[in-house]
């Protein structure tokens, strides 16, 4: 186990390494910096202002800069806000976080729900139902569906909020802030859900299917258990494992998947603060979230073997 | 010779598949008495399998039992509701499969497993049942039984997996165990204690057993009474001592000749000829053996034969000794 | 099926068999054709294939001289529904190809020989996997501007390095099927009749990751369709005023329009849509055809 | 006014020549229909706001949008009025010297910030001693006003900055040491109290402020109470404004998307938004009945950059050629669906300097667009495209919208007369970092709001540092320069209208549109009057709600 | 004893579990513990013992499947570990293995008349425009007709796949086949027939074996030497008579003790084994069998008893024999 947390921790020290240097040389292609930007700028004072930010540097000393403040714990100030990269990041990042966490949440119950029920009644016709929605929950492009549903739930039958975290001007807290924060929350949680459910889903049926026609699933029959104990109990847990592996993959992607539909619901997430990074060449607030993603995806990718292990005990560590 | 327990009549269990309808099971007929022990033997894929899965109702979904009936205890399994069919497996009848390894559910422990089927049909508490499962561990000649119930069962050797099987086949005292091959993957030395096993089970409980397996040498050991099945049907059956000594139906013969024993050497082997037909390729009316028959003859091909009967309910499906053999 | 006692049916054949068993895969199938067809023919029977604009018939209802009715600018939205799925399905397929042939050769690689190339090839992956995807897109295309690419090809390119980049996914499925492949009784078998790498890769493991590079090649158009959607939304899709489904689309992102005038995105909406579930439905069947092993029950009755 | 419908397409056509058009009002038709969310808002203001960063201090934030978040908070020395001249704010009067080069500020009495502290002629000079800071990094570029002795501050050779002299607790007088007409606003800006702002001030260390970024303290009429991070902004009526307390005791920005205004304020989320108008919008405003709207002309106007520096351009002809051969109108048809018109002069037809007479129309006109060519030597060749010594006239265009309206039309217009155009998208910051670089041949830009028309024209200044089109026309030079070396509005007006029409002979862009917007007010909100200077900031002290 | 085709010395193969969560075992698994045996030209070599005792590691070690982790492989006294590639790949076409499922070791996806071909391709046995001839040329001379090389492994039943690969191995004239349990999978009836085939092409082309089964009635029937193995090792070795005859070994005579004997009438005494195998990864000490010995003793827990001759070319290892 600590040879293989040890392992683990030096890969992702590299990967990291790796992405960061990618993304910032990638960056670094981009024409135009932060600075070039503003065009009422006299060339005197943005060299002025290229010196006072370090732009003026070659980028590998840049990098290195970057690296080794990033090394003492330093992520650097976004220069379009003026801010220290973590603190803006903290002020955006769990409103993202509850938002993909809930739709996480979400798409992974309906999907296995319908995945499980498609796959004991398969080619019914719920199960052809369900593919079909799944289908065109995948096919059609978000920004879409985001404004499709406004029209619809926000505008015409006014039972949802258009946009934003809470009712404007809003002094609720505690639990009314709670209920309130939820409701806005419906539309752009279902319809990241909607944009992962499909695959997912189909997913869980084949994994399903595989898992049916197991042994141990005719054993359970021959017991005599309940149908139901049967495959919510018995094939389900089963069908689950080869799932936790995607789990590692979804996380990261859903605070990267969530960039439009923020936008278009008035999110206050970071999917806009990372947009704008690239757009202003806010480069301390990229690389910043870079780093935060690739440290997600690798937490995840460990914390999906540690729960995969949790759940099939035959990776069980000893 | 005691009461019949379990009764199956013209059982008849197809398959739909895209090569057409597979008879797995076609008009097969036999009875087990109370505390006796029916073997089946045949070879893979003659529908061993498929008769005792319609016994319980659990046949794969492309497979539909299409006649027949089952009667156990005096009522017909076929016409129990889903609900009722429930109660009787794992219940009444218990079942033990050919793969302990994967017959058993890998992410629950074994205790889970043995008192699931407790809990469920006799509606003890979960101390209660826990304990009866460990009875029964301890009764299967599991050593640190309690132990045993927190294990998974990739952590035991598949002798001891199917040692567990057994224990949850007999876990609500069913009266009568089907074993689907239970020894075929276990080596001999470990076959050789299973068996053992449930001879003990047999004598103390006095269950009934219907034993299926392809080893000709096994059913010699287990069997009060044989069934011997090839292409779905059931082609001879009889006492055990009967069938072993006085053989009737040209392929129990051929089965009989072609295993090698050991201390008696022959250059060759006797060996049927030809190939297992698949059973999607035969048509209802010939003897499905006959192309590999020595004896065919004309009629072989065109109808399939009715039982003759040798007394002591040996009775073997050819037209070697059927009246019809007479009249040609 | 009496005919199989004589010459047997060769694997195409019976792939071909059962795939007219499953009435959707063949209804999908045939729907792709149609649409195909629509998209690369049917332009030429149009009488607006100059695409050109004509104010005083903007924004026409659907009609007789119009069937889907027109743009903002007067054009068809007929004729450029055709033009636009040029782009969409070509760029749908050649990024399947490139990146199903990158994907599954790095996958084979690493799956075949292990080692170092291994190790280097899923570090790459994770890499690229834990990069997150928009900004480096945004990132890509202005450095495609940077290096002069004339816009007209830079939808493809955008296309191709998605695929280029977007291989981890695959290489990773196609790695794992590798090594089970492997252990596979038949590759021992390969082993010990002493056949080649070549042989071994070309004849023996890829022809078995067929199923999954079907399944997983048809997913791809989709999400390559979709995505070049979403690049649309961006402003990094095709170059104006070439159209593709995607952009437009993004008509119903004016809200007017997307109330008033429906005509202007239901139509590549269901485009898409369609093309999307006949391609799912497609890799559905396929999967199943393909593998010579399972053999589709038919439905009891 | 009441809404009058044109009766005619015809009529409306003539209507909408904006130039000649003062603001269009509908008001209200059913006020009562006013959306449930919108009723239960008795003494708040909803506004809306694209995407403010959070740094609420003027001369720091980095985001334009932060701008506008911190207008109704700070309040400036010397304001626009709605024709974009200025007038007096927290300064009661100013006088600027016979010279013209300095200027003396009179404040208002008894002015205090927010929280009840004096505000003194102090705090100006502090404020402006500030932006001299050689830490500051913001926007603001002091030194274009030339205040004398900024330089040697600012290089640190100097304790204090000589031009600027406090002479009493309401007189503040600034020497400057060069004529400009930007100087007035620069010198007159928002005012930053010293006891809050300054209390930590060291030479050349500014990273003190990052704490107060987001705490901000003016004299504006409204004090900052929240920011909800990507949410809202929200405002607390300041009880100690000068011209007294607003009457309606908050406001609020709202973080909202654009492609989502409309729907908001419909539903009463928003009491005011202003939206790019067309027809149907404007429609759908008025069925929502309780919408005062109002349409008037933009402070800005669109134009192509066209590169001088590059072969083709070089010649004038080529340069009228791409306007005559354009159909400009049908462009600002379809963009703006009867609610723009064709621009031939740089600055907006709001603007006191705006003077259209005389000026070259350049109606779309492709016949003389290829008579042009021709003279300028350009011959059609084989596939339809002119060329020159063996070079093609192949021209790109930048743009980073993704559906610019230029591209369909331009691309036709332009084969048309033999022109190949090459429309790219790309993002924004990379078009501007090429057309900074001068890669471009023709790039879509938008004048942000215009204060002063010498912003619009210094840049084709021949000497200009900042001129990207490679523009040089020693005529226009000089009325460049004459134009921003006075401050008499009358003369510069004169002088400006010649330089338009000098403009308009040798163009050094293709001018597109003007356009116009539409505001739509609640109609239970009374009092605002958006400008096109300020937006909403100045009325803002006037808003009640009814 | 003639020629010596093969020889095997002191073969050890242990499986080192990789590092990492996913296998927290890290005691190898000595799959093959110490194993040498020879085998002479036109012999039939038989391995015999339970499940998991390491016979199908030691067939796949001699043909460098796996690395060896130690002890020497001679074929034709050429060090099978040393070769080049060219000698391997000679070395391939002269040794051939069968596996116990023949459907799995046929690529699904290539017609078997393919399978066949290519390796004769590979080999230089022929050319790509006379493969499908020599190809069904092959699968007469194993009794498959030879139209049926067209089709692919899934149309074929059992017996039929069983002769396939046998012909796919003789396609390349090897001297030596490995068959791990080549009938296993096989129907009863099915069984006899490939039984009498292995003998008849064994005679016809003076072929050795080394046959690997736990069935020990087939190995009885075919075999002419025989070794018993148990968790890595042999623990007795002798010819075919000799052992059926006079087991030494207490584990052989159990085994032979348990083979169930098709006659319902011989009420056999066995010697009934406690327990279950050991793990490989975690032997007992000294004797691995000592745990379910019915006589074993100290001196077993403490010592493991070596491979000695107890009768003329009768090798047993038991303290006790
Ligand atoms: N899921 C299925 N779909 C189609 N046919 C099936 C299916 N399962 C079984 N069959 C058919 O039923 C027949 C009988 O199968 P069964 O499993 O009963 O054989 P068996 O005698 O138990 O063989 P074995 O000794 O291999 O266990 C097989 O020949 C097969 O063709
Ligand atoms: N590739 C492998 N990696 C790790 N362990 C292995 C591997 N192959 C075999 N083993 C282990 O080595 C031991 C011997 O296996 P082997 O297959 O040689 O036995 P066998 O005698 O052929 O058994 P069987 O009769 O079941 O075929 C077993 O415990 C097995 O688990
Ligand atoms: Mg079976
Ligand atoms: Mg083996």
């Amino acid at each position: 186990m600590k040879r293989y947390a040890a392992e683990r921790f030096i890969q992702m020290l590299v990967i990291l390494f790796g992405t960061s240097f990618i993304i910032f040389f990638l960056f670094a292609m981009l024409p135009g910096d932060y600075i070039d930007s503003n065009v009422n700028l006299t060339p005197e004072r943005a060299k002025e202002l290229k010196a006072l930010y370090g732009l003026d540097q070659p980028i590998w000393q840049r990098y290195v800069t970057w690296l080794g403040n990033v090394l003492s714990g330093d992520l650097g100030f976004s220069l379009k806000y003026q801010e220290n990269v973590l603190s803006l990041l903290q002020k955006y990042v769990w409103n993202s976080f509850f938002v993909a966490f809930l739709a996480l949440l979400v798409t992974w119950s309906a999907a296995m729900i319908t995945g499980v029920i498609s796959a004991v009644r398969k080619y019914s016709w719920f199960d052809g139902i369900v593919t079909f929605f799944v289908i065109a929950s995948m096919a059609f492009p978000s920004f879409f569906i985001s404004l499709l549903f406004i029209k619809w739930f926000g505008v015409d039958l006014k039972i949802l909020p258009v946009g934003g975290m809470v009712d404007t001007g809003s002094t609720s807290s505690g639990f009314s802030y709670v209920l309130e924060a939820a409701r806005h929350m419906i539309l752009p949680v279902v319809i990241l859900s909607m944009l992962g459910i499909g695959s997912l889903t189909r997913y869980f049926r084949s994994g399903m299917l595989d898992v049916i026609r197991q042994d141990y699933i005719r054993t359970a029959r021959a017991k005599g258990l309940k149908e139901r104990t049967v495959i919510w109990k018995h094939a389900l847990k089963n069908a689950l494992l080869p799932a936790i592996t995607l789990l590692a993959f979804e996380l990261p992607g859903l605070f990267s998947g969530a960039i439009i539909i923020e936008q278009i619901f008035g999110w206050p997430g970071v999917g806009r603060i990372q947009l704008e990074s690239v757009h202003y060449r806010d480069y301390p607030v990229l690389m910043a979230f870079t780093l935060f993603l690739s440290c997600l995806t690798i937490v995840g990718n460990f914390l999906a073997d540690i729960a995969y292990a949790a759940v099939d005990p035959r990776v069980r560590l000893k | 010779m005691t009461k019949p327990l379990l009764e199956v009549r013209h059982l008849e269990t197809v398959f739909y598949t895209e090569e057409g309808a597979v008879k797995a099971v076609d008009d097969v007929s036999f009875t087990i008495h109370e505390e006796e022990t029916v073997c089946i033997v045949g070879e893979s894929g003659c529908g061993k399998s498929m008769a005792s899965l319609s016994i319980m109702q659990l046949i794969p979904e492309a497979g539909r039992i299409e006649r027949g009936a089952v009667h156990f205890s005096g009522r017909n399994l076929l016409k129990l509701k889903q609900k009722e069919m429930q109660k009787i497996r794992g219940c009444e009848i218990g079942m033990i499969f050919q793969e302990p390894m994967t017959s058993l559910n890998p992410v629950f422990t074994i205790g889970e497993q043995l008192t699931e089927p407790i809990r469920e049909h006799l509606l003890l508490s979960k101390k209660e049942a826990w304990r009866k499962a460990v009875e029964l561990l301890t009764l299967v000649e599991i050593p640190h039984a309690e132990q045993m119930m927190h294990r998974y069962p990739h952590e035991l050797s598949g002798g001891m997996l199917q040692r567990i099987m057994t224990a949850v086949a007999l876990s609500c005292d069913p009266k009568l165990i089907i074993a689907d091959e239970p020894t075929t993957a276990l080596d001999v030395t470990i076959q050789a204690q299973i068996l053992d096993l449930l001879r003990d089970v047999k004598k103390q409980f006095h269950t009934s057993i219907l034993f299926i397996t392809h080893d000709l040498g096994v059913v010699a050991e287990m069997a009060d009474y044989v069934i011997v099945m090839y292409a779905g049907k059931i082609v001879e059956e009889g006492p055990v001592a009967e069938l072993f000594s006085d053989p009737k139906h040209p392929y129990t013969k051929g089965l009989l000749a072609a295993k090698p024993v050991i201390g008696q050497r022959r250059e060759t082997l006797y060996t049927i000829p030809g190939q297992v037909p698949a059973l999607a390729d035969l048509s209802g009316s010939s003897c499905y053996f006959a192309e590999r028959c020595e004896h065919s003859t004309a009629i072989c091909r065109r109808s399939s034969p009715h039982f003759t009967e040798f007394g002591k309910g040996h009775q073997a499906a050819c037209w070697l000794y059927g009246e019809e053999k007479a009249d040609e | 099926m009496k005919q199989q006692k004589g010459a047997p049916p060769s694997l195409w054949k019976q792939t071909y068999r059962r795939l007219l068993h499953h009435k959707l895969t063949v209804i999908s199938l045939l729907f792709l054709c149609f649409m195909f067809l629509l998209c690369f023919i049917g332009p030429s029977f149009s009488p607006y294939i100059t695409d050109r604009t004509d104010i005083s018939n903007a924004n026409q209802h659907p009609g007789v001289h119009h069937w889907l009715g027109t743009d903002q600018y007067g054009r068809d939205v007929l004729t450029r529904l055709m033009l636009a799925g040029q782009i969409s399905l070509t760029v749908g397929l050649a990024s399947m190809v490139l990146s199903l042939v990158i994907g599954s050769l790095l996958g084979v690689a690493a799956g075949f020989y292990r080692g170092a190339a291994d190790m280097i090839i899923m570090r790459i992956a994770d890499m690229l996997m834990s990069i997150p995807g928009l900004p480096l897109l945004l990132i890509l295309a202005a450095v495609m501007s940077e290096w002069k690419v004339p816009s007209e090809y830079r939808m493809y390119l955008i296309m191709m390095m998605l695929s280029l980049i977007g291989w981890p996914g695959l290489a990773r499925l196609v790695r794992g099927q590798i090594l089970s492949l492997k252990e596979q009784p038949f590759m021992m078998a390969a082993e010990v009749l002493g056949l080649s790498d070549k042989r071994k890769i070309l004849y023996h493991l890829l022809p078995n990751t067929l199923p999954l590079l079907m399944v997983a090649a048809t997913l791809h158009v989709a999400g390559a369709m979709l995505s070049e959607s979403a690049l649309s939304f961006l402003g990094l899709g095709v170059a104006p005023p070439t159209p593709s489904w995607g952009n437009m689309m993004e008509a119903a992102n004016h809200y007017m329009d997307f109330t008033l005038r429906p005509w202007l995105w239901i139509p590549p909406g269901t485009a898409i849509f369609l093309t999307v579930v006949a391609i799912h439905l497609l890799g559905d069947g396929l999967r199943d055809a393909f593998d010579p092993k399972v053999k589709r029950q038919v439905k009891v009755k | 006014s009441a809404g009058e419908e044109p009766s005619s397409a015809a009529d409306k056509k003539q209507e909408t020549r904006i130039a000649h058009v003062k603001t269009k009002k509908f008001k209200a038709s059913h006020p009562e229909a006013l959306p449930v969310k919108s009723k239960a808002r008795t003494d708040t203001f909803v506004a809306g706001i694209s995407a403010p960063g959070g740094v609420f201090l003027p001369y720091f934030y980095e985001n334009g949008w932060d701008g506008n978040a911190t207008d109704p908070i700070f309040e400036p020395l010397v304001k626009l009025d709605k024709t974009g001249k200025p007038a007096p704010a927290l300064a009661e009067s100013w006088t600027i010297s016979k010279d013209q080069l300095t200027y003396t500020f009179r404040l208002r009495k008894n002015l205090v910030f927010s929280d009840g502290s004096p505000l003194t002629a102090k705090d100006a000079a502090f404020t402006l001693t500030l932006l001299h800071d050689p830490a500051y990094a913001g926007y603001e570029d002091i030194t274009t006003a030339y205040i004398k002795g900024g330089k040697a501050y600012k290089e640190g050779k100097a304790k204090t900055i000589e031009g600027i002299r406090v002479l009493d607790d309401r007189t503040i007088k600034i020497t400057t040491e060069k004529v400009s007409a930007k100087s007035l606003l620069l010198l007159g800006g928002q005012v930053l109290s010293e006891a809050y702002y300054g209390k930590n001030y060291r030479f050349g260390k500014l990273d003190y402020l990052k704490e107060l970024y987001a705490k901000p303290l003016g004299a504006g009429p409204y004090q900052f109470t929240e920011y909800l991070p990507g949410q809202e902004i929200r405002y607390q009526a300041n009880k100690h404004y000068y011209s007294g307390k607003p009457k309606t005791e908050k406001l609020i920005y709202k973080i909202i998307d654009p492609s989502t205004s409309l729907q908001l304020f419909e539903t009463g989320d928003l009491d005011y938004a202003s939206f790019s108008p067309d027809d149907d919008t404007v429609e759908h405003l008025k069925s929502l009945g309780f919408a005062n709207i109002s349409v008037s002309v933009v402070n800005d106007y669109g134009l192509v950059y066209v590169n001088h520096k590059r072969p083709p351009f070089q010649d004038k002809k080529v340069s009228q050629a791409l306007i005559y051969g354009l159909d400009r109108q049908k462009i600002v048809d379809v963009r703006f669906k009867h609610y723009g018109e064709v621009a031939n002069v740089p600055v907006s037809p709001v603007s006191w300097a705006y003077d259209d007479k005389g000026v070259n129309p350049y109606t779309f006109n492709p016949e003389k667009a290829k008579k042009l060519l021709d003279e300028a030597g350009w011959k059609t060749g084989k596939d339809g495209v002119r060329e020159k010594n063996g070079k093609k006239l192949e021209i790109s265009y930048y743009t980073s919208k993704a559906d610019d309206d230029f591209i369909p039309i331009a691309k036709e217009n332009y084969a048309d007369i033999g022109i190949s155009l090459k429309p790219e998208v790309m993002d924004f910051n990379t078009e501007v970092a090429k057309i900074n670089d001068k890669q471009y041949d023709l790039a879509a830009v938008s004048t942000s709001q215009i204060l002063d028309p010498n912003g619009t024209v210094e840049k084709l200044a021949s000497g200009h540092p900042n001129n990207v089109t490679g523009y040089s026309n020693p005529k226009a030079d000089r009325l460049i320069e004459k134009g921003a070396g006075t401050l008499d509005i009358s003369k510069r007006k004169e002088i400006y209208h010649q330089l338009y029409r000098e403009l308009g002979e040798n163009p050094p862009y293709i001018l597109i549109h003007y356009r116009q917007s539409a505001r739509a007010v609640s109609g239970k909100i009374k009092g605002l009057e958006p400008d096109n200077y300020s937006g909403i900031s100045s009325s803002l002290s006037n808003v009640s709600i009814q | 004893m003639s020629d010596v085709l093969l020889e095997v010395k002191g073969l050890k193969k242990y499986y080192e579990e990789q590092g990492g969560m996913r296998k927290a075992r890290n005691n190898p698994v000595k799959a093959v513990d110490g194993v040498s045996f020879t085998i002479g030209k036109g012999e039939v070599f038989g391995l015999a013992g339970e499940s998991g005792s390491g016979k199908s590691s030691i067939g796949k070690t001699i043909l460098r499947l796996h690395d060896k982790t130690e002890g020497e492989v001679f074929f034709q006294g050429r060090d099978v570990f040393r070769m080049n590639r060219r000698e391997l790949k000679t070395f391939r076409s002269e040794a051939q293995l069968i596996f116990q499922d023949p459907f799995s070791s046929l690529n699904p996806r290539r017609r078997i008349g393919e399978a066949i071909g290519e390796a004769m391709i590979e080999h230089q046995l022929a050319v790509k425009r006379n493969a499908r001839d020599k190809a069904a040329e092959v699968l007469e001379s194993c009794g498959l007709s030879a139209n049926f090389i067209d089709r692919y492994p899934h149309e074929f039943s059992g017996g039929q796949r069983q002769r396939i690969v046998i012909a796919r191995a003789m396609a390349l004239k090897p001297q030596f086949i490995i068959m791990d349990e080549p009938v296993a999978a096989l129907d009863v009836s099915i069984q006899a027939q490939m039984i009498n085939l292995f003998s008849s092409l064994q005679q016809r082309h003076g072929l050795s074996y080394l046959f690997i089964s736990h069935d020990l009635s087939v190995v009885e029937h075919l075999c002419t030497k025989v070794a018993i193995m148990y968790l890595g090792t042999i623990v007795e070795y002798a010819s075919k008579e000799e052992l059926f005859s006079r087991p030494l070994h207490p584990y052989t005579k159990a085994l032979l003790s348990a083979v169930p004997v098709p006659d319902p009438r011989v009420k056999r005494e066995r010697v009934m084994l406690k327990g279950d195998i050991p793990s490989p990864s975690d032997p007992p000490s000294g004797c691995k069998f000592r745990m379910r010995c019915p006589a074993a003793e100290k001196i077993c827990a403490e010592k493991s008893p070596p491979l000695s001759e107890k009768g003329s070319q009768h090798f047993a290892a038991c303290h006790f024999v």
